[in-house]
C-alpha cells in the first residue's frame, strides 16, 4: 500500500491523543509539559503532512516553524512555573497545587 | 573597553609563548632512559656511595679460602658453598691472593639476592675480606632466576674435572696406603723374629711413636 | 509493500511506543528520555515529507534544546538522588477517564481523518532543498511573523529568567521579615 | 508463511539499495575506528615527546601496537553496572554519544565525488545532531547513581549548551558568505589555491583583504569553541580528574567506556572536519589545480583534518584547565561579542561578493 497523506494524520491522532492522555492524568507538572509537547509536535506533523500532499508547501513548514518556536518559548517559561512552584511547595504535583499566593 | 581588549590580547598571546614552548619541546632530545635495556652511562651516585653502603654482594674468588664462615654467618641461607680439596697431583697450581697455597677449588659458590635481606653480616665474618659489598645496586632483571649469581669460577664439567682428578688421587693414595701397610707388616713380621733380638730398644722406640703422634 | 513503507512503519512504531511510554512510565527520567525517541521519529517523519529544514530544526530545538531544558527541570524539582522519581496518576477514576477521553479522540479524529476527502496534490517535483523557500518567504511574506516571533522568545527568555529567579524582586513584608529573620539565625549559629 | 514470502520479496526487491547502504554506513565507522587509534597513538606519543619522554615504547615497534593492545584491554574488562544505577538508561548512554559522533560523520565531504550523505543543510544538520552527545551525558551522568558523575554531567551540558551559540555564529558567519549549507559546495567555492579559503577572506579576489582580519578572528573563536565542545583541555572542566574522579563517565568500565573514548575522539575528529570545510577549503588542494584529483582531495581533506586534531593535542599539553566560572566568562563576555562582530562583517562581506 501507498504510503499517503492519511498515514500521517493518523500517526498524528495517536500522538495527540497520548498527550491529551498524559495531561488528563498525570500528576507532576513536567510530566504534564511533556504531554503538551507531544500534542504540539502532532500538529507540527499534520502540518508537514499537509505542506507535502495537501499543496500547503512552504507555508505549512513555516506555521511548523512558528510552532516549534513557540514551543520552545512555552517549555521555557512553563519550566520557570515550575521551578517556582517548587521553591515554594517544595513538590510539583499539580493536583495540590491551590494557592496562587502565599 | 580598552582594558578589556588588551586583555584578550594578553591572554592570546600568552597562550601563543606556552604553545611555543611546547612546540621546541616537542623537538628537543629527550631525557627518557629505557633503563632495563640501556643503562644509563654514569649511574646514578655509584662513584659517590657511603663506604659502609650495603649493595649488592661481590665474592673476590682469590681470596676465598672455602671456609664457609659466611654460609653459616648467613641469617637467610641465601648463600651455598661446596668445596672441592685442591689434589696434589694436579698440574695447576693455584695460590691465594697472599702467596699462599690453595687448599680447596670453589666448586661452587651461589647467592641468591632474591633471598639475600643486606644485613652485611657475611662480610664480617669472612676472615678474609673476600665477601664485601659493591657498589652495585641495580637488580632488575625479567626473570627471577637471574638473581641467584653463581660466583665460582667453574663451569660444571670443570668440576666434574676437579673431581675426578681429586678421586684418582684418593685412589692413589689409598693404593699407596695399601701397599705401606702390606709393607708395614711384612717389615713387622721381620721384625717380629728380630724382636726377641733387641729387647732393649722397645723404650726407645716407643718414646719415638709418642713424639711421633704428638707431631702428628 | 515498498521501502518507503517499511521506514514508514520503523518510524510509526518508534514513535508510537515511545510516546506510549511517555505516558505510562513512572519514572519521570524515563519519560523524559523516551520523549527524545519520540522526536527523532518525527524528525524522521519530517525527512520522510521532504522538509529537510524542519526535520534538523525538530532535531536541534526539540531535542537539543527542550528536551535538555526538561531534563533540567526535571533534576532541579526531584532532589535527584535519593529520592523516588517515580510519579502516579492522579486517581484510578481519573486513570479510566483520561484513557476513555484519549481513546474516543484518537478513533474520532483517525475517522475523521480517513473519511474526509482531503485535496490531495503530491509534490511532483522534488525540490532541492526547502531551506531556499522557506527563507526566502520568511524574509519577505511573513517577515511581520517572523520579527515578533523573535520578540517572543526575548520576552521569554526575560520573563523565564524573571519567574525563576531566587530572590522576588517584588517582596511581601512577611517574606522579607522570613529572610531577616534566617540571617539573624545564621549569625547567631 | 506468508511473512516469510514477503520478507523474501522485499530482500531480493530492494537487495542492491540495502547493500549500498550498509556499504555506505561502513565507510565512516571504518574511518573513525582507523582515526581513533593513530589519534590515541599520536596523543600518547606527543604528550611525551612535549614532556621529554618516550611515550610507548614496548608494544611492537615504537609502541605501534600501543593503541590497539588498549583497545583489546577494554574488550576483555568486565562490564560492571553499577548497583543502583539506572539499568536501561546507563547501557544506552554510551551509545547515544556514539550515534551522535557517527551520525556527524555521515555528511562529512571526503571528497569532491564522495560524501557518505550528501546532504544539502549538512553544517545545520551537524550543529544539531551534536546536541545528541548532550543528552547522552546527561544519561550516563544520571543514571549512574553517582554525584561526581551527575555533577560532571552537568558541567558539561552547560558548557556544551553555551558554546554551541558562538559556534553556530562561526557557522552562520560562513553560511552567509558561501550562501550554501552544503558542506561540497562550501568546499567547491574554496577551490583554486590556499588565497581563496575563507580563513583568509574567501574567492573574492584582493578587494576582500579588509575581511581577513574578522574571518582569522572568527576561525580562532571557532577553535577555541571547538575545544570546549569536545570536552578538551583546556576546558575539560566536566572530566577534571581532581575534582570530579572522571566526570560523568566515571561509573563506566570496559566496552561502555571504549565507546565513551571513542566518541570523544570522534568529535575531536568532526569539529575538525567542520573546521576545514568551513574555513580551510575542505577536500581542496592548497596549491590550485596541483593535486586536485579526487583520491588525492580525500588526503587533503583527511591531512587537514589531522592537522587541526594535532593542533587539539598539542595544546591540551600546553594549557593548564580554567575554572567553570573562568569557562562562562570566556564563552559569554568573549567569545560571543567577537563572534557577533566577525558575523556582521563576515555577512556584509557576504552580501558585497
Amino acid at each position: 500500500m501507498e504510503i499517503g497523506l492519511t498515514h500521517y494524520l493518523i500517526v498524528s491522532a495517536i500522538l495527540f491523543a497520548m498527550g491529551i492522555f498524559a495531561i488528563i492524568t498525570r500528576k507532576n507538572a513536567i510530566l504534564v509539559l511533556m504531554g503538551l509537547e507531544l500534542i504540539l509536535n502532532a500538529a507540527n506533523l499534520n502540518f508537514i503532512a499537509f505542506a507535502r500532499y495537501g499543496g500547503l508547501n512552504v507555508n505549512g513548514e513555516i506555521a511548523a516553524l512558528f510552532v516549534i518556536i513557540i514551543a520552545a518559548a512555552e517549555s521555557a517559561v512553563a519550566l520557570s512555573i515550575i521551578l517556582n512552584i517548587y521553591q515554594n511547595y517544595h513538590h510539583v504535583n499539580v493536583d495540590e497545587v491551590e494557592t496562587l499566593k502565599d | 573597553m580598552i582594558n578589556y581588549l588588551k586583555n584578550i590580547i594578553k591572554g592570546f598571546s600568552t597562550i601563543l609563548v606556552g604553545m611555543k614552548v611546547t612546540f621546541i619541546n616537542l623537538f628537543r632530545p629527550n631525557v627518557t632512559v629505557q633503563y632495563p635495556n640501556v643503562h644509563p652511562l654514569v649511574r646514578a651516585g655509584s662513584d659517590k656511595m657511603p663506604d659502609n653502603a650495603r649493595n649488592k654482594l661481590n665474592v673476590i674468588i682469590p681470596k676465598c679460602t672455602g671456609c664457609k664462615s659466611c654460609e653459616k654467618a648467613c641469617p637467610v641461607n641465601c648463600i651455598t658453598i661446596e668445596t672441592t680439596k685442591v689434589a696434589s697431583i694436579d698440574t695447576e697450581k693455584p695460590l691465594m691472593e697472599d702467596g699462599k697455597k690453595r687448599v680447596f677449588w670453589l666448586s661452587q659458590f651461589d647467592i641468591d639476592f632474591a633471598k639475600c635481606c643486606f644485613c652485611g653480616l657475611c662480610t664480617i665474618a669472612c676472615p678474609t675480606s673476600a665477601i664485601v659489598h659493591s657498589t652495585d645496586f641495580e637488580y632488575s632483571c625479567y626473570d627471577r632466576n637471574e638473581l641467584l649469581v653463581h660466583f665460582s669460577p667453574f663451569n660444571k664439567e670443570q668440576v666434574a674435572e676437579k673431581k675426578r682428578i681429586l678421586a684418582e688421587e684418593v685412589k692413589q693414595k689409598a693404593e699407596k696406603a695399601l701397599a705401606d701397610k702390606q709393607a708395614a707388616e711384612k717389615a713387622a713380621q721381620e721384625q717380629n723374629i728380630t724382636d726377641s733380638k733387641i729387647k732393649s730398644s722397645d723404650d726407645q722406640t716407643s718414646a719415638n711413636q709418642n713424639i711421633q703422634n704428638n707431631s702428628n | 509493500m515498498n521501502l518507503e513503507a517499511v521506514i514508514f512503519y520503523l518510524f510509526a512504531l518508534i514513535i508510537v511506543a515511545s510516546g506510549g511510554l511517555v505516558v505510562l512510565s513512572k519514572n519521570i527520567m524515563h519519560a523524559a528520555f523516551a520523549l527524545m525517541f519520540t522526536l527523532f521519529g518525527l524528525a524522521g517523519f519530517y525527512a520522510m515529507l521532504l522538509s529537510d529544514f524542519l526535520a534538523v530544526s525538530q532535531i536541534m530545538i526539540y531535542v537539543g534544546g527542550i528536551l535538555v531544558l526538561i531534563i533540567f527541570g526535571v533534576m532541579l524539582t526531584s532532589k535527584i538522588t535519593g529520592v523516588e522519581l517515580k510519579t502516579g496518576p492522579i486517581g484510578k477514576v481519573n486513570y479510566l477517564f483520561g484513557a476513555a477521553i484519549s481513546v474516543i479522540i484518537a478513533c474520532g479524529l483517525s475517522l475523521l481523518f480517513t473519511n474526509s476527502k482531503w485535496i490531495e496534490k503530491p509534490v511532483d517535483k522534488i525540490p532541492d532543498s526547502s531551506i531556499n523557500a522557506i527563507g526566502y518567504s520568511l524574509l519577505t511574506e511573513y517577515i511581520l511573523v517572523f520579527e515578533v516571533a523573535a520578540v517572543l522568545l526575548l520576552i521569554a527568555l526575560i520573563g523565564a529568567a524573571l519567574i525563576a529567579h531566587k530572590d522576588q524582586i517584588i517582596d511581601s513584608d512577611a517574606s522579607s521579615n522570613e529572610i531577616s529573620t534566617n540571617n539573624d539565625i545564621k549569625i547567631k549559629e | 508463511m506468508e511473512n516469510h514470502q514477503f520478507l523474501f520479496n522485499f530482500i531480493s526487491e530492494y537487495t542492491g539499495d540495502i547493500l549500498a547502504g550498509v556499504l555506505i554506513a561502513i565507510i565512516p565507522l571504518a574511518l573513525l575506528l582507523v582515526y581513533a587509534l593513530v589519534a590515541i597513538y599520536g596523543e600518547l606519543k606527543i604528550a611525551s615527546f612535549i614532556q621529554l619522554k618516550l611515550g610507548p615504547m614496548r608494544t611492537g615497534k615504537w609502541g605501534l601496537l600501543q593503541p590497539v593492545a588498549e583497545v583489546f584491554k577494554l574488550l576483555q574488562k568486565e562490564d560492571i553496572t553499577p548497583d543502583g544505577a539506572d539499568k536501561p538508561l546507563f547501557n544506552l548512554a554510551p551509545f547515544i554519544i556514539f550515534l551522535g559522533c557517527y551520525a556527524a560523520l555521515s555528511v562529512l565531504p571526503l571528497s569532491s565525488h564522495f560524501a557518505p550523505s550528501g546532504l544539502n543543510i549538512g553544517l545545520f544538520f551537524i550543529i544539531a545532531i551534536s546536541s545528541l552527545a548532550v543528552l547522552g551525558i546527561v544519561m550516563g551522568g544520571w543514571a549512574s547513581n553517582n554525584k561526581y558523575s551527575l555533577i560532571g554531567a552537568m558541567r558539561s551540558v552547560s558548557q556544551i549548551i553555551s558554546y554551541e551559540i558562538p559556534a553556530a555564529m562561526c557557522i552562520l558567519g560562513v553560511a552567509s558568505m558561501a550562501h550554501s549549507l552544503d558542506m561540497n559546495v562550501i568546499s567547491a567555492q574554496q577551490q583554486g589555491g590556499f588565497w581563496n579559503w575563507y580563513v583568509l577572506g574567501g574567492p573574492a579576489g584582493i578587494s576582500k583583504i579588509w575581511l581577513i582580519p574578522f574571518t582569522v578572528v572568527m576561525f580562532i573563536v571557532y577553535f577555541v569553541t571547538s575545544l570546549a565542545e569536545t570536552n578538551r583541555t583546556p576546558f575539560d572542566v566536566p572530566e577534571g580528574e581532581s575534582e570530579l574522579v572522571a566526570g560523568y563517565h566515571t561509573e563506566y568500565s570496559g566496552m561502555k567506556f571504549a565507546f565513551f573514548y571513542l566518541a570523544e575522539y570522534g568529535n575531536m575528529f568532526v569539529v575538525s572536519a567542520i573546521m576545514t570545510v568551513i574555513f580551510f577549503g575542505g577536500w581542496s588542494s592548497p596549491f590550485g589545480d596541483f593535486l586536485n584529483s579526487p583520491i588525492w582531495q580525500i588526503f587533503w581533506f583527511i591531512a587537514k583534518s589531522m592537522f587541526f586534531v594535532g593542533l587539539q593535542i598539542w595544546l591540551r599539553w600546553t594549557l593548564p584547565r580554567t575554572r567553570v566560572d573562568q569557562l562562562m566568562y570566556l564563552c559569554w563576555k568573549i567569545l560571543l561579542p567577537l563572534s557577533m562582530v566577525c558575523f556582521l562583517a563576515m555577512a556584509l562581506g557576504g552580501m558585497l561578493y
